[in-house]
């Protein structure tokens, strides 16, 4: 059966604060970095998956929904691509 | 009042909340596995305990939640049998849609443990019985994760529906509105950060915790 | 087995020099192969064979009613009563926290929780120790925030409060911060567990995470000095699951419980060999190992890895026999990796094939013997000078109000509260007695009356100036701490944190810390259960080397009958009169004080008089228990000044003292030199006569300070004879003693 | 000035244990998506940088080296974009 590499990016939704991406810009700015602006924290979270493809891409979908993000708050797309075996 | 305390592998305060009940509520408290498909027959509270409860490295509670005895706690909450989630018990209920909203990191990226202050702004509910409404509670509270998020439209109906329980006298975590605790619309389902079941016996430090339990003694499944 | 090609040319790429090469080849009776250099290159390095210091060892008192297990265990456990033990340790993660401080630090509490609960204890407290460099320099803000955020992280997700410990900071430490980690674990009696193969024919089990090839060589690492050249090619980081540690912790105690464990120890330095090789060893019999069963986390990992690496959350168990079925069930409840690896045989050969061949065959007691190096220790001739110095000549300044501020405000002083709030130090729900409220941490017994204290002390600077009384101090003072909140103290744990042994000045430091270590236990009925040694704890800075100042951690454990009956720092409601036990101090040698005002560090260290501690302990421990007095403070860094500032910060009271200056000592020496054997407690009103009479007949010298100010919010010291006064509000004191840390973890 | 967006992808070596993808992948498993492997779980940064394209370039790798990741565990790679002003 085929195999496929699947990248999800989860952000959090643009209305709300980041914490972490705020620190992150705070220590950039210290370090002389004064030209950043807009630093936001996401994951990236990287998985292989065997199957056919529409079936993959369906329980991708669903697993970002259900597990791997959080709709009230985050934001999160995937790529899929299949690996050579 | 017959009670279940919840144990998912990450459990750590899963004792604890059983040590408090078993001396306040329920000398017979049980725990159940997380793997169960039912809760005991006759269960009356069922307590979602503080912890890491699937490792949470994602986020928290978002495992737990999906779990297999997560369908019988919704069914129990569902017939209207109470259901207290402290903690990362809060973050599972928030997880599993019986409470509405999030817990994401603290406003300043830290870990919490401190005693704080609550305000009790409803205490006509089964858990605040025994509480005044006002009064001011010592209780600790332990977490990283404890920023409460809900949309604006959500944040005004549970303002509106007097479902925010306890208020953050001093807020520790950046949780909109100072939120604390709050309860689903039927009144039978609470979560909160803070931990009561640290703060029901004087040798360590608060019994103002002992509140919620009693006020459970008296309330009846709707 | 054979080999022939000689492998002494890279001896030192196994960790062994060309004598220690020679040797092995002599006691063996042929070559070894590389393999073999290794598994006795880790071996006989100082982490897992004590070379430079096991000699020195034989001078620790290691028994007494109270030990149930002394050295040589995972851990060493006391008796506390009532069919309770206590099993604890203390463990430094220096090196791998220098490199990656978040995984150095949350590996660290992983290791040593591990070594508890291979005791068939459950762990219930742990506390840290931590040096570090210049607060105020980069480094230093980097190492700390991510020491305590990996400690937090690990002993948080595990659900282990995080109950004490001590920060402080002075430059030798810049490049080299110490991470001690101290483990406390609840058994009964019958639950203790050992690290033992048991008898012939007995599986041995392998249990936790898959093995990888991270922290490859620690033990290696650990113990050579660490260079420019070393930060170059790092080691991989070890990464931390604390969810995987619950569920081996879980599991572990569960088999024990149910008798299913014939014995257990986990995998620390040198992995998988070290672990296997002392349970053989105690066991006196030989094994022999497959390694393809090794689980694996990565392809095509060989011989070498999968012997030394030091992935995390692994444990050897070896089942009773005729169980291995219900303990193979049990611990496939748990989800973890579980495979036999091996069997004890009627030999004396730690063997262990690979691919069908076998590629290592050692004698057991050849892994386990190593070499043992007696060396010369010279002390330096600079810091002989500094002890010697004359300090006559140091002015006392006009305002001693500002310095007592200056010294609160130092980080080694002031409030640690932004680090322990980071702590989850309730969970378990046991904690009576919370960071920041004494000198110690209380943790009750369920079920029982009886706490349990601990604590960890040392003051590196006393060490540095004079080792053997410095170490011998480091004990006094942990007694003295258990003393002040209500505790007998029972044994210690330590922790020998030096720079390189091979250097005749550290080699000294060494063998006198020791000495003083030995003697003190020895004075004090607290016998060494236990301990670790981390040396090489220098960097080079171009030709010169640069050592940490020597740091004999101290890790003590003592009871409280009943709970209740207890002290904390804090001054309490209602009038108190404020007593001092034991001697007025008469110098400024080797103070804080003389290093942060005068920027001094020199002179004499204190006399400690073993004898008299042992009865101001008992003069504490008397009145708490006779109801006399609930508060009690040991002053140390920074005084008598400070430690009854920090009794009013705590309390939000004031007090007044007069302090009798007697003739020909400094007014400055009174308040902020750091003589031993003291402790400050307060007598409420009215009963002063019976806790003077209880002291008197037990013959603890004490006086009379003054007394607390229930409505006053100011901290005055009266000088009487030296015409002296110093007065200062105690939001003055507080804003001092609050800021630093907070502005350090940002 | 130009204003460029970045992403910057930070994953963990692979030889060093991902504890959150061990458990992400063990739930997932639970939840019956037993057709899942390798999961690992790694950071996605955003940030804006002003400035002309070689000088942001340089400095982004150096961000990327001394800050946003950590050599000693972590691989970093990352995507720049001019961002219509
Ligand atoms: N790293 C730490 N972790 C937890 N608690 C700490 C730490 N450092 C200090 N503390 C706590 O802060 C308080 C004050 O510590 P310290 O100033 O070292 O006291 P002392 O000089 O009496 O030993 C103690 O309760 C101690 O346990
Ligand atoms: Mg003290």
């Amino acid at each position: 059966m085929p195999q496929y590499h699947a990248k999800v990016f989860v952000t959090l939704k643009p209305s709300i604060l980041d914490p972490q991406g705020r620190t992150v810009e705070r220590a950039l700015a210290h370090l002389g970095h004064a030209n950043v602006s807009g630093v936001r924290v996401g994951k990236l979270i990287e998985l292989t998956l065997t199957g056919e493809r529409p079936e993959v891409e369906a329980q991708l979908a669903a697993m970002t929904r259900e597990v791997l993000s959080n709709p009230i708050m985050e934001d999160a797309r995937w790529e899929l691509e299949e690996r050579p075996a | 009042m017959n009670t279940a305390v919840i144990q998912f592998p990450g459990s750590n305060c899963d004792a604890d909340a059983l040590h408090a009940v078993r001396l306040t509520l329920d000398p017979d408290a049980q725990f159940v596995w997380h793997t169960e498909a039912e809760l005991p027959p006759g269960t009356e509270l069922v307590f979602l305990p503080g912890g890491f409860s699937y490792g949470d490295h994602l986020r928290s509670g978002a495992i737990a939640a999906r779990s297999p005895i997560m369908a019988a706690v919704k069914a129990h909450a569902g017939r209207g049998g109470f259901v207290l989630g402290v903690c990362n018990g809060f973050q599972v209920l928030t997880e599993a849609g019986l409470l509405p909203g999030a817990l994401s990191r603290n406003r300043d990226l830290h870990f919490h443990c401190a005693p704080v202050h609550l305000r009790v702004e409803n205490a006509q509910t089964a858990f605040t019985g025994a509480y005044q409404s006002g009064q001011v509670l010592e209780i600790p509270i332990a977490h990283g994760e404890g920023n409460y998020y809900a949309d604006p439209e959500t944040i005004a109906r549970l303002e509106a529906e007097g479902r925010v329980v306890f208020r953050y006298v001093d807020n520790p975590n950046g949780s909109l509105n100072d939120i604390a605790g709050i309860v689903n619309e039927r009144g039978n389902v609470l979560g909160m950060m803070p931990h009561p079941e640290r703060a029901v016996e004087a040798l360590l430090g608060s019994e103002d915790g002992r509140g919620i339990f009693e006020s459970l003694k008296g309330a009846l499944v709707q | 087995m054979t080999h022939t090609e000689s492998l002494r040319p890279q001896a030192a790429t196994f960790g062994l020099t060309t004598e220690e090469y020679d040797l092995l080849v002599s006691r063996l009776g042929r070559e070894p192969n590389a393999l073999e250099a290794a598994i006795v290159g880790a071996m006989w390095s100082e982490h897992c064979g004590y070379k430079n210091s096991r000699p020195l060892f034989s001078a620790f008192p290691t028994t007494g009613p109270q030990v149930l297990q002394g050295p040589g265990e995972n851990a060493g456990v006391v008796d506390i009563g009532e069919g309770w033990g206590v099993a604890f340790k203390m463990e430094s993660h220096n090196h791998p926290s220098a490199v990656e401080p978040v995984q150095g630090a949350a590996t660290g509490v992983g290791g040593i929780l591990r070594d508890i609960f291979a005791m068939g204890a459950r762990p219930f407290a742990v506390l840290d120790s931590l040096r570090f460099g210049n607060p105020d320099s980069p480094r230093t803000r980097f190492l700390l925030n991510g020491v305590v955020e990996g400690i937090s992280h690990y002993g948080n997700a595990i659900g282990v409060p995080t109950v004490g410990g001590e920060v402080t900071f002075h430059p030798s430490y810049q490049e080299n911060p110490l991470v001690n980690v101290m483990a406390l674990g609840l058994l009964r009696h019958e639950d203790l567990a050992k690290g033992t193969m048991g008898a012939v024919g007995n599986q041995i089990v392998y249990v936790g995470s898959k093995t990888g090839r991270d922290g490859l060589g620690g033990a290696v690492f650990s113990s050579a000095d660490l260079s420019a050249a070393s930060q170059a090619d790092r080691p991989a980081v070890q990464v931390g699951d604390p969810f995987m540690e619950k569920l081996l912790l879980e599991a572990t105690l569960e088999a024990i419980q149910a008798g299913l464990v014939a014995g257990v120890q986990d995998m620390g330095a040198a992995g998988l060999v070290s672990s296997t090789c002392e349970m053989a060893y105690r066991a006196g019999l030989g094994i022999t190992m497959d390694l393809d069963r090794v689980p694996t986390r990565e392809e095509g990992m060989v011989p070498m890895e999968l012997c030394l690496s030091e992935s995390q959350e692994r444990m050897i168990l070896v089942p009773m026999p005729g169980r291995e079925g219900e303990l193979l069930d049990l611990l496939a409840k748990w989800e973890l990796d579980v495979v036999t690896i091996g069997e004890v045989e009627a030999h004396d050969r730690y063997r262990l094939t690979w691919k069908g061949e076998v590629v290592c065959d050692l004698p057991v007691a050849l892994l386990n013997e190593a070499p043992k190096y007696t060396r010369e220790g010279v002390e330096s001739p600079d810091i002989r000078a500094k002890r010697e110095r004359d300090l006559s000549g140091v002015p006392v300044p006009g305002d001693l109000g500002a310095v007592l501020v200056d010294l609160l405000s130092h980080p080694t002083i002031a409030s640690k509260r932004p680090i322990f709030e980071r702590y989850d130090h309730q969970v378990m729900t046991n904690t009576v007695v919370v960071p920041g409220a004494a000198d110690a941490a209380v943790l009750r017994v369920k079920g029982s009356r009886m706490g349990v204290a601990a604590t960890s002390d040392c003051n590196p600077r006393f060490v540095y100036l004079d080792p053997y009384t410095g170490a011998a101090a480091a004990v006094a003072e942990a007694a003295r701490n258990l003393a002040c909140v209500g505790a007998t103290p029972l044994a210690i744990t330590d922790n020998l944190n030096f720079g390189n042994p091979y250097e005749p000045g550290v080699y000294y430091q060494l063998g006198q810390a020791v000495a003083g270590i030995a003697d003190a236990c020895r004075a004090l009925n607290t016998p060494v259960t236990g301990g670790n040694v981390s040396l090489y704890n220098q960097y080079a800075e171009g030709d010169h080397k640069v050592a940490i100042h020597p740091t004999p951690t101290i890790g003590m454990v003592g009871v409280l009958p009943d709970v209740t009956v207890r002290a904390t720092l804090d001054l309490k409601p209602g009038p108190h009169t404020l007593y001092l036990l034991g001697e007025h101090a008469t110098g400024i040698g080797a103070s804080q004080y003389l290093e942060t005002v005068h920027g001094l560090e020199a002179g004499r260290v204190p006399e400690l008089d073993l004898e008299l501690e042992g009865r101001v302990i008992e003069g504490t421990l008397a009145l708490i228990r006779a109801g006399l007095t609930t508060t009690a403070h040991d002053p140390s860094e920074g005084g008598l000044a400070v430690a009854l500032a920090e009794m009013a910060i705590a309390g939000g009271q004031g007090l007044q003292v007069t302090l009798n200056v007697p003739e020909g000592v400094r007014p400055d020496a009174v308040l902020f030199g750091e003589a031993h054997s003291r402790v400050i407690v307060a007598v409420p009103v009215g009963h002063e006569e019976a806790a003077q009479d209880l002291l008197g007949g037990l013959g603890v010298p004490y006086a009379a300070l003054g007394e607390s100010l229930p409505g006053s919010d100011r901290v005055t010291i009266v000088l009487s004879g030296a015409n002296v006064q110093l007065s200062v509000s105690l939001e003055t004191l507080k804003a001092a003693w609050e800021a630093p840390l907070r502005e350090i973890l940002g």
